[in-house]
């Protein structure tokens, strides 16, 4: 890692002036018709993520990774939109698709957006999953799912009344979200509220503010709340932006262990609050076996051994996964706590 | 003759003061929010406000001066961005663990070095620096994600850290950096010849150049300032969160950029003041706090950029129609 | 002084500066990746600029009378909520398509009222007016997406007609009004006229008023059409389309040798630069997949063809 | 000074050939020429803004640097450029001290000494300059006066003024001219540019002429009379300066009428008349608020009271489409802001204002507009190549004919002239003066500004001279005089008195 860093100080030397930069090692496949992918065939895999450069999606990437490196058949290409705009992410796979790929996994922004063109590779007889989150109904093949919305959502709310002291507790709560449109997101929320609603604590959610996926802007959304909501006893961070700049926030204005933060990001970018404890919980899953699985269903489903119907799926060395219709279940939600963060490293 | 220097007086006037205008519309905001919520000019929160506004004042103070000579630089979100992610990787022990101090120099360096090469590209180039600029902010753009490798920077170090987070004599740094950019940049401005140049410079380059100054080397320097001032606010800005992460600094250039043209600098070069610059500042980061006192409920939330909006054009009417009314035009005064 | 010969006289450097990057661009696909240029895969690739090609064309006039207008995104987002919302009350999509129009055109005519009445410079009149539109976007849908439009709605974004996606012929025909208006009628003198020098148009009883009125309405128009076409393309209609379009466009028309202090550029040099932008773009993700490379190389090429353009036109312009 | 064999060209268009003269220390040097005879390529590379392709100028014996602004101040050579070349923005100090400040120590003004000495320079040359204005809010003769300030606050040995008297009212004229003297008599070399033959005549002590980039002739000044200097000048005989007016007005109702047409704070209760073929003068001293009159007349300003009558219909004013349709048209005074569109072609300069009339069914009938065009040309004698030429590449006299064949090909029947020969060489003078005595004799109605007094009174059948924003009166016949126009056009009262 410290290698490559400086690697890429040097690289954007040599971009700035050359003007084209080097050649990167993804190098893509000849084109080739798609759908004919044979048995001794490479299959091309595009992982795409929601958003490049956030540590979240670089850690599931690793894992997909490994498990390329150890199928040994699977060309992996990780590329996804790097401002996040689910416009870009649909031109992608769309220029994916014209380039032959065999398989497609996608974490759509937005569903909506992304959806028609998902469908489009698919009628050029691409396989297309999801990954992370789910696209519009018939515009994929499977959803490799890491719990559902609702197990996230309701695991954060829990997670939180735990933490404040039990179902007895009754304070503000305040959640600090990606974008206001941000679909996964959106329903995240939309399940949080009828948690808060039907669960027996009396949390009070007073506000919900975008972050823009700007830590910064996060944490002052969150020192204004703090200050306009004086009741607040609670934060949800719900991503993996703006939970550290909530967390931040706390922390600076010194009410670490009056406030709680909780929700979902890597474990090492929540490593310093979780010890200090301005943050009790975090909540995820193991991101690189997300990946792992991801790729694993992929090129099953290329090379012919996973077919819609199927109720079990053998993926190797993470044993077999459910299949509950056309989703394959990876687990349950993880939460680190300070005792347990120590173990983990992405 | 007596009218007409009368009229003109008060143009001066206005146009020297577009400060107070903005001023105004500052009290006004703070005492409605104080209204609703009495805690809005609690010392916490006017701390929070100066703070969240250091690192714009700083910027802004840098790219007023370029537009001063009727140049624009608009690459200051994505250098932020590029000069954050660099900074982590210089001083993070999981990458190439520096000393604070000398990242904190490289840092202003390579600042300095990026706005040089803007600088560079204009005056000698003779490329339109809108051009420039907006062709860097997108490279830069790429280049951070290049620098990070879609990693962030857990791990900075407290030394570091103390930069964005601590306070000397009860005065955070970043707010105790600003204030004296901000009085070196108005001393520079008034008080010093290359401050003279520069507004000459904005105000008419032909006659610039016939009274031998050297227009290319100003708006050189000019551009060197202004990138210097990005890697100053990096410093004590980055480092007020835990992690730097590749979207740091993103839409800098447009708040930037609003908060120098509300103030009361012309686009087209020569006229503004520091005064008003930094008075825009403060009224641009406090409309979204404000808009959060005011609780307005939940929708409120998804029209608090609309609601931004309104408040530039508005402070421009109204400094129009100020200007208006004080210059007679015409009409009412005879 | 504008004496010379025929090297220096010749008006289209600039055009051949691109058209010979875009050569480049070409060359290497030829050499590297030969499936890039096949006409199905172009033709599917080009789905991902008309809107822009369509935004291009009233912001190279607009630029031409030295304006500029950094709304396009919002007006885009308001067209697009105003006719998911009114899809959603139950009218036909073409009905809300229309209205949806008629609101960014609207809008236009706000920035142009604002700009000529008031005389406030068009840079800060759009950058305010940026933020009041999406905000007024987000604030009217909450910020939530209409989706499901049936599918002879969709057909205007992703149908093929006569071997070309629609929105291409909307961009041709839009693209022929607009050149024929500025190559036949007076409006295309005024345009320039009013770029080089307001005062003396004033003095010529050029309406300029009505020309920079008439350019941000037609800015609205075609907001309105590009949200439209991107909506029935996506099949979604949402408060954040066109987040940062406003970039793209501008990079396009000045890259196509569009000078931003106004009064030169022209139509063709535009296309060539949506062309250009287009082509490289899209050449350097099917080549190496680095979203990051994108924006590096987009940065650089803008810098590159004005700064090629000022090496190889013999004239130095020197204005003083 | 010396200047030997100095050569510059641009592009292919040789702006200086070989030019050698010299300048006496202690003598006014004045250099004529018409407008594109090399004068200001002279004055740029003495004030070291361009260097020459070749030759010298040897200054005190040692040669001058070239290209190099600051080097050539420090030589001692100052210029004053003309008026536009100043800092709007800035206040009155700051232009005179920018690029040479006074400083303390590096860099850091020392802003009392420069008041104090701001004060003192234009104390001497007579000015109350309120020191704090930004310059855009001073009256034009107020920042002519500041320029010229800041050539003789450089303690200069060679001192170029490049038309320093274009803005200046007869009274600032003569304050200048006694700085000269003062000047002079302390040793310094001037090198005096203008286009008004009057002022050398009483100034200069030595004439160089220039023609075409080359040297003509150096005399002494009393060797000339006007008539040779403008032969040298012109390099051709100019038809014999008629002093003949024109038919003078005809028996028809007035073309124009305006009554009690106000507009606070420049100008109030200005009443006059216009006949078919009639040239009225309107004289006073600049900022007296007739360009103001004739804004408001073409509609380009809205006028609070008062009346406008043409051709003997009520004219609504406040637009510019309306009074050009009903045949008003204005020849502005400043050519380069208001009057051309410079990189727009001759011919598209021309045809600009007539471009609806010259449409059908939105179409622009081209082949119409370039009749019009030739036409144009024709009648005016522009010289040039090709009408698709950049007006940019005409010559001021020529830019001015393009300007007044824009309104020509309108077929005006009122046309208001603001300076028409601001800044045009004495040969092209003649023929625009000719051209408006043709137009009259069409039956024109024509109302003529000019802060020129002899060609006000010898164009002129009927002058009304303004001041302080009011007519003070009107001359006719043989009462038309220089001194009598001047001593209307002085403001009365308030201190100002006539000297």
């Amino acid at each position: 890692m410290k290698k490559r860093s400086g690697l890429g100080l040097i690289l954007v030397g040599i971009a700035l002036g050359v003007g084209c930069g080097g050649q990167p090692g993804g190098e893509g496949p000849e084109g080739a018709a798609p759908g004919t992918a044979g048995e001794d065939r490479k299959v091309t895999f595009y992982l795409v993520p929601k958003k490049k450069g956030l540590p979240y999606f670089s850690s599931c990437a690793e894992g997909a990774r490994a498990a390329a490196a150890a199928l040994g058949n699977v060309e992996l290409i990780y590329d996804g939109p790097t401002d996040g705009s689910p416009e870009k992410q649909a031109a992608m796979i769309e220029t994916f698709a014209l380039k032959g790929a065999d398989v497609i996994a996608v974490s759509p922004n937005d569903p909506d957006v992304v959806g028609p063109a998902m469908r489009k590779a698919r009628e050029k007889g691409v396989h297309v999953i999801t990954w992370d989150a789910d696209g519009v109904a018939d515009s994929r093949e499977f959803f490799v799912n890491q719990a559902t919305a609702q197990a996230i959502a309701y695991g954060m709310v829990d997670t939180m009344v735990r933490d404040l002291g039990g179902a007895e507790v009754s304070a503000d709560v305040a959640i600090v979200t990606a974008y206001l449109t941000a679909a996964n997101q959106n329903i995240w929320i939309e399940h949080m509220k009828e948690r808060l609603a039907s669960s027996a604590s009396q949390l009070n959610l007073v506000a919900v503010k975008p972050s823009d996926e700007d830590q910064k802007l996060a944490f002052s959304v969150t020192q204004d709340l703090m200050k306009a909501y004086p009741a607040i006893k609670g934060f949800f961070g719900i991503s993996s932006v703006s939970f550290p700049g909530a967390a931040e926030a706390v922390r600076q204005a010194g009410k670490t262990g009056e406030i709680l933060v909780t929700g979902l990001a890597t474990p090492n970018s929540m490593r310093s609050y979780v010890e200090d404890g301005t943050v009790k919980s975090v909540v995820l899953w193991n991101t690189a076996e997300l990946g792992y699985l991801t790729v694993l269903v992929g090129e099953a489903l290329a090379t012919g051994t996973l077919s819609a119907g199927a109720t079990e799926f053998d993926a190797g060395k993470l044993g077999k996964k459910k299949v509950e219709g056309d989703q394959v279940i990876l687990g349950d939600i993880m939460v680190f706590t300070k005792e347990t963060i120590g173990d983990f490293d992405f | 003759m007596d009218r007409f220097s009368k009229s003109s007086r008060w143009i001066a006037l206005m146009g020297r003061n577009r400060a107070y205008g903005i001023f105004g519309l500052i009290t006004l905001t703070v005492m409605v929010a104080t209204a609703v919520s009495p805690s809005f000019l609690a010392p916490a929160n006017v701390n929070d406000l100066l703070v969240q506004a250091a690192p714009i004042v700083i910027m802004a103070c840098g790219v007023m001066v370029v537009i001063l000579t009727a140049e624009i630089d608009i690459s200051v979100g994505s250098m932020m961005g590029i000069l954050a992610a660099t900074l982590g990787v210089l001083t993070s022990p999981r990458h190439l663990d520096w000393p604070v101090p000398l990242a904190a120099l490289a840092i202003m360096g390579l600042g300095a070095g990026m706005g040089a090469v803007n600088g560079v590209l204009v005056a000698f180039g003779k490329v339109p620096s809108i051009i420039v600029t907006l062709g860097m902010l997108t490279a830069f753009k790429g280049g951070t994600e290049f620098i990070l490798e879609g990693g962030w920077i857990t791990d900075l170090p407290e030394g570091l850290r103390f930069l964005g987070t601590g306070s000397i004599l009860s005065i955070p740094i970043s707010v105790g950096v600003a204030l004296v950019v901000v009085g070196f940049t108005g001393w520079l401005l008034s008080r010093t010849s290359f401050g003279r140049r520069v507004y000459a410079v904005g105000s008419n380059q032909t006659a610039a150049l016939y009274a031998g100054i050297p227009v290319r080397w100003v708006k050189l320097l000019t551009f060197t300032w202004s990138g210097f001032l990005v890697g100053v606010a990096v410093l004590v800005s980055a480092p007020q969160l835990s992690v730097i992460d590749s979207g740091f600094g993103t839409g800098y250039e447009l708040l930037v950029v609003t908060c120098v043209v509300v103030g009361g600098v012309a686009i087209s070069g020569g006229v503004g003041t520091v005064a008003g610059v930094v008075m825009a500042t403060l009224l641009m980061t406090m409309i979204s706090t404000v808009l959060i006192f005011l609780k307005l409920g939940e929708n409120a939330t998804y029209w608090s950029r609309s609601i931004q909006g309104c408040f530039i054009l508005g402070a421009v009417l109204l400094d129009h129609w100020l200007r208006s009314q004080k210059r007679g035009w015409g009409r009412g005064e005879s | 002084m504008g004496e010379g010969g025929i090297v220096r006289s010749f008006r289209y450097w600039h055009e051949i500066v691109l058209l010979v990057l875009i050569g480049v661009v070409f060359a290497f696909a030829q050499m590297f990746e030969p499936r890039f240029l096949q006409l199905d895969v172009q033709r599917e690739l080009s789905t991902h600029i008309w809107e822009i090609a369509i935004l291009c064309l009233p912001m190279t006039l607009i630029i031409i009378t030295a304006g500029i207008d950094l709304s396009v995104g919002g007006m885009m987002a308001l067209c697009a909520v105003t006719l998911g919302m009114l899809f959603q009350r139950g009218l036909s999509p073409w009905v809300a398509a229309t209205m949806g129009i008629g609101v960014a055109t609207l809008c236009g005519v706000l920035n142009g009222l604002v700009v000529t009445r008031i005389r406030v410079h068009p840079l800060i009149v759009t950058l305010a007016t940026m933020a009041a539109f999406r905000g007024a976007a987000e604030g009217l849908s909450l910020a939530r997406p209409v989706s499901s439009f049936p599918e002879a709605f969709g057909w205007l974004g992703q149908g093929v007609w006569w071997g070309l996606p629609v929105p291409a012929w909307c961009f041709m025909g839009l693209l022929l009004l607009t050149a024929s208006a500025v190559g036949l009628s007076r409006w295309g003198s005024y345009c320039y006229a009013v770029g080089m020098n307001p005062e003396a148009c004033r003095f010529a009883a050029v309406p300029v008023n009505r020309v920079l009125l008439g350019l941000y309405a037609f800015s609205g128009f075609a907001s309105g059409l590009a949200a439209v076409l991107f909506v029935a393309r996506r099949n979604t209609a949402k408060a954040d389309i066109g987040m940062g379009i406003e970039l793209l466009v501008i990079t396009a028309v000045v890259t196509g040798g569009v000078s931003i202090f106004g009064g030169r550029g022209n139509l063709l040099g535009m296309v060539l630069g949506v062309l250009l932008i287009h082509e490289t773009r899209e050449f350097v993700s099917w080549r190496w997949s680095r979203d990051e490379l994108n924006f590096v190389v987009m940065g650089l090429l803008l810098i590159l063809s004005v700064l090629l353009h000022r090496w190889l036109t013999p004239a130095n312009r020197n204005t003083s | 000074m010396e200047i030997r064999g100095l050569s510059k060209a641009f592009g292919g268009v040789q702006a200086l050939n070989r030019v050698s003269f010299g300048i006496h220390a202690g003598e006014v040097h004045a250099l004529c020429g018409e407008n594109g005879a090399g004068k200001s390529t002279l004055i740029k590379i003495l004030a070291g803004i361009i260097r020459p392709d070749e030759g010298e100028v040897g200054f005190d014996g040692r040669p001058l640097a070239f290209g190099d602004v600051r080097r050539a101040e420090a030589a001692g050579v100052a210029v004053i450029h003309q008026e536009s070349v100043a800092f709007a923005h800035l206040n009155a100090v700051d232009n005179l001290f920018v690029g040479r400040e006074c400083c303390r120590f590096r860099g850091v003004l020392d802003r009392h000494a420069m008041a104090r000495q701001a004060r003192e320079i234009l104390g001497r040359l007579g000015e109350d300059i309120d020191l704090n204005q930004p310059l855009e809010h001073l009256p034009l003769a107020q920042r002519q006066m500041v320029a010229i300030a800041r050539a003789l606050l450089a303690r200069c040995r060679l001192l170029v003024m490049d038309e320093p008297t274009a803005s200046l009212s007869a009274k600032e004229s003569k304050v200048l001219f006694r700085q000269i003297e003062t000047l002079r008599e302390s040793g310094v070399g001037i090198l005096y540019v203008s286009h008004r033959l009057q002022e050398i005549f009483q100034l200069a002590d030595r004439v160089t002429v220039l023609r075409d980039g080359c040297w003509v002739s150096t005399d002494p000044c009393c060797d000339l009379d006007e008539t040779t200097l403008i032969r040298r000048m012109v390099g051709r005989e100019i038809a014999a300066r008629s002093t003949a007016r024109g038919k003078g007005p005809q028996e028809e109702g007035p073309r124009l009428t305006v009554r009690g047409l106000s507009r606070a704070p420049m100008f109030s209760d200005v009443s006059l008349d216009v006949y078919p073929g009639e040239i009225v003068g309107l004289g006073g001293l600049v900022g007296a608020g007739r360009s103001e009159v004739a804004r408001c007349l073409f509609g380009l300003d809205d006028f609070d009271q008062g009346s406008i009558e043409l051709n003997g219909v009520p004219h609504p004013g406040g637009s510019v489409a309306a009074s050009c349709a009903s045949g008003m048209a204005l020849v502005p005074e400043d050519r380069q802001h208001e009057g051309l569109i410079q990189t727009f072609s001759i011919g598209d300069n021309l045809t600009l204002p007539w471009l609806q009339r010259f449409t059908r069914r939105g179409v622009l009938r081209r082949s119409a507009l370039k009749t019009l065009v030739t036409r144009a040309i024709k009648r005016l004698d522009v010289r040039l190549q090709s009408t698709s030429d950049p007006v940019s590449s005409l010559s001021g006299g020529n830019q001015q004919k393009v300007v007044l064949g824009k309104w020509l090909a309108g077929k005006p029947s009122m046309l208001i002239l603001d300076e028409p020969t601001r800044g045009v060489d004495v040969g092209a003078k003649e023929e625009v003066y000719t051209l408006i005595r043709e137009l009259a004799g069409e039956g024109v109605g024509i109302l003529f500004i000019s802060s020129d007094l002899p060609e006000l009174i010898r164009l002129s059948h009927r002058i009304l001279v303004m001041s302080e924003g009011k007519i003070r009166g009107e001359l006719s016949g043989a009462a038309m005089g220089e001194e009598a126009v001047l001593r209307l056009a002085l403001p009365v009262g308030n201190g100002q008195g006539v000297d």
